[in-house]
């Protein structure tokens, strides 16, 4: 080990002792990815009620849902759902999920609760920023659920202008719930970009000595590119986002052309925009922005592969460099969600090779995960299972998007439900499991307690089989024809014959999210009566398990430990047990190659 | 923070700032040139470029930083710029098909 | 090692759901439809087997390797020859797979509609379609959008005072004839939609401030539903208009009964 | 991502943990990383602006010699000026000169003041000529919209800096704060300088009475 001169960053702020101080306008970074954390947890069960609802209407669109016309009582009269009502349930279920379940919990959850104790660091380079940043995307999400009051918005989580930005003439939710939603997402955007900016220095400056760049986990690397990803995407949505707003508000017409005929009212106030530049600019980032709800999770899925495989990741260089050729190429393809909207052939060309580029690197890192486990000795725990089972569902989805990647086919497949199919499979679902897999895998870090091993199988059960029989019929559904975000399938006689199919959905939809109700007993009770968690129940060698569970104010209490090995040194042969610590300072028994 | 501090004597940015100065007269002057907007804008940019290379590494103290610092900023950034030019086909084709 | 089972049988489901034929496209009724196709059963074919592999894979990975009390993992940090060679495969694979499919999008949006095409302008509007022939002169008479109004029954605001105008017809919905090429031009009132005739595997956004133009050839009698698929608002899913694909007399005859006197 | 593991390989020792890997402090580099993010936002309005002005047929050309384009120059004077006696007062707090320090610092405040008040001029003088976000004299109402947007977010930006400065002037000169947090503010304010030497060009410049068509 080279000496290098240590100028570690003292921790600079004591332990509060206050309530307030201590847990709501904390800067510990344990307490704030806690936050992070809850605040997840909270949306996801709104969206997922959501998604109830949704498949109710589409249904049974004429049933009357007791006690929801009190809540809605312009939405639902008698407590029969409007299709307005479903495409407003759409946008929240859409805009909650994407940005308030998939960014906060994988990123700023669990990534700034592990991040700096798996670098060997006090706290967060910024602490008060990162504060900060959480109570920003606290009000965003107060900003969207007050649009869902005010008057729900109903243009979809992608907000295409014209129709989200020429107000309500063009439908009853696009008043000021449509203000509200661009409001909330240009909170969420500052609050993204400070916690962005916030977890790059951390990892750049702050890590431990010994802590060099390739024995990062590869947790700390994935979240150190989603952070990138996050600051280069989010700073050009801030863009959009003023923009759209400014239309709304100020009377501009960036994405509003001239001579728009509402119901047979000519709208004079507009001139000259270009709806397409709302699109180009909105997937600029959209397509970074799911690669930033999906990279923490393949970090964790790879964490806790190698952990209970009991051997060493595979190829983890191959996985870095996999993981930053995702983030750059992620960068070069958002024209293909764009290939029908009027955008030049050529550019859909061009794309359309990028996109399938991707599936390069996203090959390698599943090959990897497979090869960690060949020649393993697995150890099926809760978490172990949710990783799998993310693998699984990553190579299905992942393939899906290889149709919808060649223009040819997507022709006919874009805004159909297959779409809807592949962005389930591989984002609502893998991302969650990732998100399931970390939640059983830190849960005993983070609130000291184990969670119930058994509820948490019967959970994983339940909801793996339910998902994908709830996503792979809307392949078929795709495949005839079936347009996604319709209300209604009763007005078209191609699509009467798919209603039963729809059925199935629903059906297994409500099984599937009554299941979830396991976790969130199970994740309660165990927090109060779960039994008490060793300092390092998995065997596992990061840094995060040489601390107490949970650990103490500033973590190593003043003494940062140094770093002598990769990441996963398990099944290391002579060693005396089966898994080298990262701190652990005797030399491997045996060359290893690094 | 301190040895870089010194990098530069007053005389070192009061040249830099006359260049700076020169460079914007220069492209006032070019502005009443008469050439169409295309070259204009080539040149305008280069010379804006020019500029902001001269502020980024005086005033900013680029220069006198490890070149890791500027290799971990610079690039990310120029990509994606060069990424939001594959707007332009489309506004080429926009105007095409415009209709009033 | 149970999930490894599950994700057999799950795969193996997912695998005949596709292949067992209850879920395909419907009828081709135009030219590119074809090749469209088999595009997507290539791909289908392509991707179905790199789906069982990886599932099976995964799945025997899990079983073999479960916990077996007293055994060790073998120590590996991986092979690099391995990883280089799935790298290449992979990219030679999808590079293959996207190249064919250029081929076929070149011929269906590069090149321009042939010049004996029929020319259509489609209209969306929330939540109609409306249609307009040129009529017998073959042009598009003049459009004011201070005069579209759909309850004076002028729903593109046609101008009077063009002549060119005088004998476009315009209509809720459409027909074209068999085996004739059709230029569509995509227009849009008020925000984007989206013209979707499944039969015809045709899909293009109607994009308010542009004029986008499609061309196909019908090549089967018929009548197809148009659905509207980009969300347009709250009658999205009710956007309903037909595109009757008629003999050649038949088209004639049609365009004859709509013509104003 | 692809210049970090360049970085590693040529960086040897210093990428090794416990130190910061550019010998510079967390603050400074986090305000430039603030920095890219913001260039990236300004860069999304720029490319706004021109791919409409690309998509538009007799973009206006309203800028007369006197008094916008002379005003703009005089402008973009006071805060090139104004960003060299920031770096006076940076290199000043570096040797600790504390009052020294912070009079630059007013300076800067100045000039940064003069920009604001000549641009507000200019503003009100165009809005009495008939622009607003939405029309202008000269047809493509696009062009108040980008005009004011442009201009508007980064006059918001110089006014921020004013109150920024403000703060790190007034306190570094009674002993709080430390050097790094002057060059700290000192990125930030040639950031929003160096924004100008594009929006200059861009808005003004080419939209000069004399640029040819299109
Ligand atoms: C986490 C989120 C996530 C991820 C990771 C992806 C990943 C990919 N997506 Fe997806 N996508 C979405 C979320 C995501 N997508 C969303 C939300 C939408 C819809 C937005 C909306 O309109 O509302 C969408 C829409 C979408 C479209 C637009 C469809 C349309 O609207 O018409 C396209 C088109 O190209 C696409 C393609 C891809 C591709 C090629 C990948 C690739 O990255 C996938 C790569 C993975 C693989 C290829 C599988 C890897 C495994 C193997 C290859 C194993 C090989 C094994 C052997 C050979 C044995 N996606
Ligand atoms: C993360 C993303 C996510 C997730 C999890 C889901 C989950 C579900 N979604 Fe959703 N959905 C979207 C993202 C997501 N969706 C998006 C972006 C759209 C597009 C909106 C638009 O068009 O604008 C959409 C649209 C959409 C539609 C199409 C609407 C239309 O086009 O008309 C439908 C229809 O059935 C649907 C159904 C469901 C169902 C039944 C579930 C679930 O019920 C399935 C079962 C659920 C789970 C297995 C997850 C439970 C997870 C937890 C409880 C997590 C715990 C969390 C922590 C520990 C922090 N969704
Ligand atoms: Cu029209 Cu949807
Ligand atoms: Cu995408």
């Amino acid at each position: 080990m080279p000496e290098v001169a240590h100028t570690h960053v003292e921790h600079a702020h004591p332990a509060p002792t206050g309530f307030i101080r201590k847990y709501i306008f904390s800067l510990d970074h344990k307490v704030i990815g806690t936050q992070y954390y809850l605040l997840a947890l909270f949306s996801v069960f709104v969206g997922l009620i959501l998604s109830v609802l949704m498949r109710m209407h589409l249904v049974w669109p004429n049933a009357s849902i007791p006690g929801l016309g009190a809540i809605a009582t312009s939405g639902a009269p008698g407590g029969v759902m409007t299709p307005d009502l479903y495409l407003s349930l759409m946008t929240m279920h859409g805009t909650i999920m994407v940005f308030f379940v998939l960014t906060t919990a994988p990123q700023g959850g669990f990534g700034n609760y592990v991040l700096p104790i798996q670098i060997g660091a006090a706290d967060m380079a910024f602490p008060v920023l990162n504060m900060l940043s959480f109570w920003v995307t606290f009000l965003g999400l107060l900003a969207l659920l007050a649009a869902f009051f005010v008057t729900p918005p109903l243009s979809g989580w992608t907000a295409y202008a014209p129709l989200s930005a020429i107000g309500a003439v063009a439908g009853p939710g696009q008043g000021g719930g449509q203000t509200l939603w661009i409001i909330s997402i240009a909170l969420f955007c500052a609050a993204s970009l400070m916690g962005a900016l916030n977890f790059i220095v951390t990892t750049l400056d702050l890590r431990t000595r010994g802590m060099k760049l390739m024995r990062m986990p590869l947790t700390c690397w994935a979240w150190f590119i989603t952070a990138i990803l996050a600051l280069l995407g989010f700073s050009v949505l801030l863009g959009a986002g003023i923009l759209l707003l400014l239309d709304r508000l100020a009377g501009t017409s960036f994405f509003v052309p001239a001579g728009l005929v509402v119901s047979d009212q000519l709208l004079t106030k507009y001139k000259g925009g270009s709806p397409l530049l709302w699109q180009h600019l909105f997937w600029f980032f959209g397509h970074p922005e799911v690669y930033i709800a999906i990279l923490p999770g393949m970090g964790a899925v790879s964490q806790i592969i190698s952990t209970f495989s009991r051997k060493p990741i595979f190829g983890y260089r191959a996985m870095v460099y996999a993981l930053m050729s995702i983030g750059f190429l992620g960068f070069m393809v958002w024209g293909h969600h764009m290939f029908m909207s009027g955008m030049s052939p050529y550019s859909a060309m061009v794309f359309s090779v990028l996109t399938m580029a991707i599936g390069v690197p996203s090959a390698i890192k599943t090959f990897n995960w497979i090869g960690t486990l060949w020649g393993g000795n697995i150890r099926f725990t809760t978490a172990m299972l949710w990783a799998c089972g993310f693998v699984s569902l990553f190579i299905t989805g992942g393939l899906s998007g290889l149709f919808l990647a060649q223009p040819i086919i997507d022709v006919y497949l874009t805004d159909t439900y297959f779409v809807v199919a592949h962005f389930h499979m591989i984002m609502g679902v893998a991302s969650i499991f990732a998100i399931f897999a970390a939640t059983y895998f830190w849960f005993p870090k983070m609130f000291g307690r184990m969670l119930n091993e058994a509820w948490g199988k019967l959970h994983f059960w339940i909801t793996f089989i339910g998902v994908y029989a709830i996503f792979i019929p809307m392949h078929f559904l795709g495949i005839v024809g079936n347009p996604r975000r319709y209300a209604q399938f009763t007005e078209f006689d191609f699509l009467k014959p798919f209603i039963p199919v729809h059925h199935f959905i629903s059906v297994v939809a409500f099984i599937t999210a009554g299941a979830q109700l396991i976790f969130l007993f199970n994740f309660f009770y165990s927090l109060k009566k779960g039994p008490k968690a060793d300092i390092n129940p998995w065997e596992c060698t990061t840094l995060e398990w040489t601390v107490p569970s949970p650990p103490p104010h500033d973590n190593f209490e003043g003494r940062p430990p140094a770093v002598y090995h990769g990441p996963y040194e398990y099944g290391v042969p002579g060693a005396e047990k089966d898994y080298v610590m990262q701190t652990d300072s005797t030399p491997l028994p045996v060359a290893t190659g690094h | 923070m301190s040895e870089q501090g010194h990098a530069g004597g007053k005389k070192l940015y009061l040249s830099v700032w006359f260049w700076l100065l020169a460079l914007t007269i220069f492209e006032v002057i070019l502005a009443y040139q008469r050439l169409p907007l295309h070259p204009m804008l080539v040149i305008l940019m280069a010379l804006s470029m020019i500029k902001a290379a001269l502020i980024i590494s005086y005033f900013m103290h680029l220069r006198f930083e490890r070149m890791s610092l500027f290799l971990t900023l610079f690039p990310a950034l120029i990509f994606c710029i060069v990424m939001l030019m594959l707007f332009f086909p489309d506004a080429i084709r926009l105007y095409e098909l415009r209709v009033p | 090692m149970f999930l490894a089972f599950l994700i057999w049988i799950i795969t193996l489901i997912t695998m005949y759901g596709f292949a067992s034929g209850k879920w395909s496209f419907p009828v081709e009724a135009a030219t590119h439809a074809h090749q469209m196709d088999r595009q997507f059963y290539i791909t289908l074919v392509v991707c179905g087997i790199i789906f069982f592999l990886a599932q099976m894979g995964l799945g025997w990975a899990m079983y073999r390797y479960r916990d077996r009390t007293g055994a060790k993992a073998t120590y590996s940090h991986g092979n690099v020859r391995l990883e280089l060679i799935w790298t290449a495969a992979t990219a030679i694979l999808f590079l293959t797979l996207n190249l064919m499919g250029q081929k076929v999008w070149a011929e269906l949006r590069l090149q321009a509609a042939p010049a004996e095409a029929i020319r259509i302008e489609v209209w969306g509007q929330q939540f109609v379609w409306n249609v307009r022939y040129p009529g017998k002169d073959g042009q598009f008479g003049r459009i004011d959008a201070r005069l579209m109004s759909d309850s004076s029954g002028n729903p593109l605001g046609l101008d009077d005072k063009d002549p060119a105008g005088k004998d476009d017809i315009v209509v809720p919905t459409m027909a074209v004839p068999v085996n004739h090429p059709v230029e569509i031009i995509l227009r849009a009132k008020d925000v984007t939609h989206s013209f979707f005739v499944r039969e015809l595997r045709v899909k293009q956004d109607a994009v308010p401030g542009m004029a986008i133009p499609i061309h196909f050839t019908p090549t089967r009698i018929g009548i197809y539903e148009v659905a509207c698929a980009e969300l347009c608002g709250l009658g999205h899913y009710k956007m309903r208009s037909t595109l009757e694909v008629l003999s050649e007399e038949d088209y004639q005859k049609w365009l004859k009964e709509r013509a104003p006197q | 991502m692809s210049s970090t593991d360049v970085q590693y390989t040529a960086g040897a020792s210093v990428w090794d943990g416990g130190t910061s890997p550019y010998a510079i402090g967390s603050k400074k580099l986090g305000m430039w990383l603030f920095i890219i993010a913001d260039a990236l936002t300004f860069a999304s309005l720029l490319i706004t602006y021109s791919y409409l002005r690309t998509a538009t047929d007799n973009w206006p050309r309203p800028f007369h010699a006197w008094p916008s384009i002379t005003m703009a120059t005089v402008m973009t004077f006071c805060l090139l000026s104004s960003s060299v006696t920031m770096v006076f007062g940076v290199a000043a707090a570096a040797r600790n000169e504390r009052k020294r320090s912070a009079m630059w610092i007013v300076f800067t405040i100045l000039g940064g003041l003069a920009f604001v008040v000549l641009h507000l001029n200019e503003w009100r003088g165009l809005i009495e000529e008939g622009v607003t976000p939405f029309n202008n004299p000269w047809g493509v109402p696009l062009f108040g919209a980008a005009f004011f947007t442009l201009t508007g977010l980064h006059m918001t930006h110089v006014i921020i800096g004013c109150l920024y400065l403000s703060v790190i002037a007034f306190a570094f000169g009674r002993g709080k704060f430390s050097a790094e947090d002057v060059e700290v503010s000192g990125l930030y304010w040639h950031f929003v300088d160096l924004v100008w030497m594009f929006i200059f060009p861009m808005v003004y410049l080419l939209s000069n009475s004399m640029v040819g068509a299109h």
